[in-house]
């Protein structure tokens, strides 16, 4: 049986977009997108789902509680496969994962390799992922875990401690607090192959409604651009009315960060153009985490992703 | 007025402490502020903070009528049945052990993603759920065994045996139970709230994680200022319930 | 000889530590029977068995009073501390389906019978040991029932109203087409005479009958029937059981 | 026997319609997963589990005899002034609606990373301390008034009146504030893993959201059995202690 | 006259709905006095007031005896449910300093002398009702104490008992030095003469005294002394002086 997205009034197709957190700028692109009707002017009718801790995109997927998810990283289409479900990644639109991990400042600190034996303050959903990859590159332990519940004094409070985060988030606020420029490793920088901020789709969706989603990528890849180059404010207005906790000046630096380190626009979207994935990286990717036991290494991994849907496919 | 003295003489001599130690230690006040920063927090904070307070404070009041209703309602009906409480109890304990993040995702799947306060009433009432059913559960099998046998005696039908006598001998039972409840309420709620909210509640959960995300601990604890408020509220009510049911039972005050 | 209202036969219980009977006690319809014994001897264990309040270990318990027609005053009050003196006298009436406004009227009235008229609102614990007493005598005769089965009523009671509440009684019991069946217990051996058709002895050792003595003349008594011969020599034929059901225990 | 049949009847009934919906309505395993799937989880991942779940019980069984300890104690104390009594409770209702998520960094500050475990008990026993107080405090006001006023004519000393009089008289309450803090030591442990817990012990929080993670639906549905006869386990240890204490003061079984 | 042991002067308590007093009576040390009046008249509560443990809403209470050296029988036994006879016995010694096992020997010997000497190791709920009225005596009499007050102690016991129970009393006062002062409340207006230097009527309407009647004769009573013209003299005076004090009420 086919599954047609709804239709509204104006008879543009309803999409319900869920993202993995509350609104932020990360979220930035789609959010720029609603705010210059991108989506609205190829005929679609957004409405962005904010996310949780106890948001499980997969399962909102899996049970058309939403057409579209946001994937934070590459494990969760991953994980989606291993278990059988009918979900893809359709786009990237991050080409690095933002995720870092943040030390107390020390010149004696050349890599990530040096924090052998240190207490680690990650969240739950991270001991699953990142620190799988951190666990088989540098030997890291289980032994090492704390767990971080998104907030960053115990950190503080410990010289020796390191805590994961995400390069437009933690660094800012440890330092506004705290007073010290912490040391910041991007994942990414260090190998790390994850893309983030990947949209998610049910197969049978994406079967069935190929030109709404399609219209839909194209859009939030303009709404990216728009995001990291234009003007932003439309969309951090949005942002801020959804998310009254957040604040400019968090946003701004975190559209710098984004910038300047060429999370969105850099990697293959320089190539391929933005939400671009490949192969090679999902298969690098597979490589690393299946070599770590997660995976069985007869895995389809392929089927975790189509790039049929990008601008310029199909 | 005497009957508040000393909470807050307790109250102000810890605070009093507390700023002192916070000034001579030097605590960073991410760390912990001092308590006249929580003050000036909970000052400037007061709309949003008391907007999100409201907003949990009717979540968690609705969890609390549906935990009452359900597990007063389900703790009478067991009560007939010997065999059906020793049915129904490991299912109760098993709720109560259950985490809420456990089976968030597939309450709000159930209810959908648009009725997520919803989920976090449905939620905050499976936490609260426990400690009214026992509660009643054991305040119904209290009653006077020699009052049982006088009803027995009479002929009473199991209806007229449960209103006339097991329920006003289980209020002591019910009102300790209620006692324990609304303080899960309230917290269910917030939990709840942390695991199902999606941005679309704005209770004081996210108050709470923004604050300790972006390392606002004065904000953070302005926060669980007003959720004390909020327990301490219900508490006061449960009181009041307490002393009118004594009144009337001519238990006296104590 | 009549219908039995109640009849225990052979019947024993087991306690811990304790065991009594075997029991064997018929009360006939319409007669009143006392139960005298001494401290412990069974009287109220006795009571509750008739009543079917406690469980025989052995032997069988008939009994004609259909459910909600006994009558039954425990030797403590036990009144629900909850509701005030009238709502506990209407409880039985209630039960029995009544309409609680017509209850309360007939349970101000059964008070008022018993010397509690202008005390119908007060709480169990607002009452004297005397008046919890009265207020549970209250409610056992409001229903009049078939039978009735009285745990030292009188005990706690002066000795006027002692004695009006025994007219009163004798009273109600002669007023009705079918008198009900009425087991006292009681220490006073006169009243234990001046109450009933006859008079049974427990035995203090195992709460065995020893004695079953009839009681001379009519009821309700004529005044001055406590002067006669035959009642003193009734009193003292009970005396000297009860004295001799006491030896035996040791 | 016949006492354990009508829970397991009537699980078994939910079970049976649980598997048959889950099979008729081809539901995917990773959403619910049918019980004969949770089964084989069980089943297969038996060592992990049993570890892990006896690693919950250990810090579970810590919090619970902290709370006691803490609770019943502090309980006492006040008892024995209506004025501590009054300034104590508010914060005790307080310290019952602070979520253990905003308190555990403060908490994990406070003991250092290294001691992880001890976090995980502190704020396990914070969860599970206030039924406790509040049942200790309830149960010791609930002595006869009678046998109150014989106290006083004997001229009983404080302790005495507590040791003799108050505490046997508050153990009905007592238990039933036990009965509802043995299932919030548990999932107090469970929630406090997630919040501070360390990779070091992996307690059936660890295994949760594993599972949780990767979509292991029957796994997690396994860890969630364990943690329901973990609850059961301690329930009954508390109605054998009721027993115990029912045949002792002479009640008889109800 | 002798020490004052205990007195009320001008004393009235307001209860919700009730006001008993002015009360005035004053127990001399060695004294014994019976308090009679209808039910509900105030005996219990003047024995409260008494005991202390009623706070007068006006008028002074003055008592002699130290802190644990009054022995109380509240008109319900009053025990503790989760400790034997033995131990409910031996409360009062406990509480007064004595180790656990000499005061357990001391409580069992004090209920072998009110006849329960093979029921110590019984729960009160294992008990007859003049059983545990009878525990309720022996622990007030095991501490010897200067002021007794004691409330319808016998009500719920057979005549034999009770008979063995006032003269093991009236010997227990006689063979101390200084003889306790003892307020007895009872219904028997025999009884009242029978075990008091004098008895006190309360009006029913008020708790006030309305007579104080000196008893004839020594305690402990002789042998036969219940036959005595003077005796029977003093129980008419009661019982008319009683039914005076309840004719007031109406
Ligand atoms: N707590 C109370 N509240 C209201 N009224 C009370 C209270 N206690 C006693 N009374 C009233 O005071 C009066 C005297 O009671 P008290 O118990 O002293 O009587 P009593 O002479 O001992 O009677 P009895 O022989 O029936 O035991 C009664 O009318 C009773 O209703
Ligand atoms: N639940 C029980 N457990 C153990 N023994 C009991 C129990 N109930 C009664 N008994 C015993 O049975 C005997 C008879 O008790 P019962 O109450 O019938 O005496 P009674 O004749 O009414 O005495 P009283 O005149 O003192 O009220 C007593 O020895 C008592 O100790
Ligand atoms: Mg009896
Ligand atoms: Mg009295």
């Amino acid at each position: 049986d086919r599954t047609e997205a709804p239709i509204d009034e104006q008879g543009r197709v309803r999409l319900r977009f869920a993202t993995d957190w509350r609104a932020q700028a990360e979220h930035g692109g789609f959010y720029q997108a609603l705010a210059t009707g991108a989506y609205e002017k190829r005929g679609l009718n957004v409405q962005i789902v904010q996310g949780g801790p106890g948001v499980n995109v997969p399962q909102l997927l899996a049970t058309g509680s939403v057409e579209l998810g946001m994937g934070s990283n590459s494990f969760i289409p991953l994980n989606l496969v291993a278990e059988g479900a009918p979900v893809k990644a359709v786009a990237a639109f991050f080409q690095k994962d933002p995720q870092v991990l943040i030390a107390h400042p020390d010149e004696a600190l050349t890599g990530i390799a040096d924090l052998a034996g240190r207490p680690f303050l990650l969240a739950d959903a991270s001991i699953t992922a990142f620190w799988v990859w951190l666990k088989a590159k540098y030997g890291f332990t289980d032994d090492q875990v704390r767990k971080y519940t998104f907030n960053p004094a115990p950190f503080i409070a410990d010289e020796r401690a390191v805590q994961q985060g995400y390069l437009t988030s933690e660094p800012y606020s440890i330092e506004q607090a705290a007073g010290f420029e912490p040391r910041v490793f991007l994942l990414a920088d260090e190998g790390y192959p994850s893309y983030a901020t990947m949209v998610l789709a049910p197969n049978a969706f994406a079967r069935d409604n190929a030109a709404a989603l399609r219209s839909f990528i194209a859009a939030s890849a303009e709404g990216w651009r728009d995001y990291i180059h234009g003007d932003a404010s439309a969309a951090d207005a949005l942002i801020r009315r959804d998310n009254p906790d957040m604040t400019q000046d968090v946003l701004t630096q975190a559209r710098e960060k984004l910038r300047v380190n060429g999370i969105v626009d850099g990697g293959d979207a320089a190539l391929y153009g933005l939400g671009a994935m490949t192969n090679e990286r999902w298969q690098a990717f597979f490589d690393v985490t299946a070599q770590a036991g997660v995976y069985p290494p007869n895995l389809n991994w392929r089927d975790a992703f189509t790039t049929q849907y990008l601008p310029g496919r199909g | 007025m005497t009957r508040a003295l000393p909470p807050l003489l307790l109250t102000a001599v810890l605070l009093i402490v507390w700023e002192i130690a916070c000034r001579a230690l030097a605590v960073p006040s991410y760390f912990l502020p001092p308590p006249s920063a929580v003050a000036e927090a909970l000052v400037e904070r007061a709309p949003v903070l008391a907007a999100s307070a409201a907003q949990t404070f009717r979540m968690a009041f609705q969890a609390l009528l549906l935990a009452g209703s359900l597990g007063g309602g389900l703790a009478v009906l067991v009560s007939l049945s010997r065999r059906a409480e020793r049915a129904v109890a490991p299912l109760a304990v098993t709720l109560q052990v259950t985490p809420v993040v456990a089976i968030a995702p597939l309450v709000l799947i159930w209810v959908g993603l648009d009725n997520a306060d919803l989920a976090v009433v449905i939620l905050a009432a499976a936490v609260a759920f426990f400690p009214l059913f026992s509660g009643v559960l054991t305040g119904l099998k209290s009653a006077d065994p020699d009052l049982e046998r006088l009803f027995d005696l009479y002929g009473a039908t199991p209806l007229q045996r449960l209103w006339r006598l097991r329920i006003p001998s289980a209020l002591p039972f019910v009102l300790e139970g209620l006692r324990v409840a609304v303080g899960l309420a309230v917290i269910g709620a917030v939990v709840a709230e942390f695991v199902s909210g999606s941005g679309a509640t704005q209770g004081l959960a996210w108050r709470l994680l923004e604050a300790g995300n972006r390392l606002r601990t004065a904000e953070l604890l302005a926060a669980l200022v007003w959720l004390a408020v909020m327990g301490l509220a219900l508490n006061a009510a449960v009181a009041a319930v307490e002393g009118w049911v004594r009144r009337r039972s001519g238990l006296g005050a104590r | 000889m009549a219908d039995t209202a109640a009849a225990l036969s052979h019947v024993c219980v087991h306690f811990p530590g304790k065991a009594l009977g075997p029991i064997d006690l018929a009360v006939a319809a319409g007669e009143i029977v006392t139960l005298v014994g001494a401290s412990g001897a069974g009287k109220s264990t006795t009571l509750r068995l008739l009543a079917g309040l406690e469980r025989p270990s052995q032997g069988t318990l008939t009994r004609a009073a259909g459910p909600g027609r006994t009558g039954f005053v425990f030797q403590s009050p036990t009144l629900m501390p909850w509701a005030d003196a009238a709502a506990n006298v209407a409880l039985p009436l209630e039960l029995s389906g009544l309409a609680r406004d017509a209850a309360r009227q007939r349970a101000v009235q059964a008070l008022a019978d018993v010397g509690l008229g202008d005390r119908s609102d007060a709480r169990p614990n607002q009452l004297s040991g005397g008046m919890a007493m009265r207020v549970s005598l209250a409610r056992a005769l409001v229903t009049a029932p078939d039978l009735l089965l009285l745990d030292e009523p009188f005990a706690a009671l002066d000795s006027v109203t002692r004695r009006r509440l025994i007219e009163d009684i004798h009273r109600l019991w002669a007023a009705r087409a079918a008198p009900p069946a009425i087991v006292f217990v009681t220490h006073d051996v006169e009243e234990a005479v001046y109450l009933a058709h006859r008079v049974v002895v427990l035995s203090s050792a195992s709460g065995r009958v020893t004695a079953d003595l009839p009681c001379p003349g009519l009821l309700p008594r004529p005044d001055g029937w406590r002067t006669e011969a035959d009642y003193r020599a009734a009193v003292e034929a009970v005396a000297g059981a009860l004295e001799a059901a006491m030896g035996e225990a040791r």
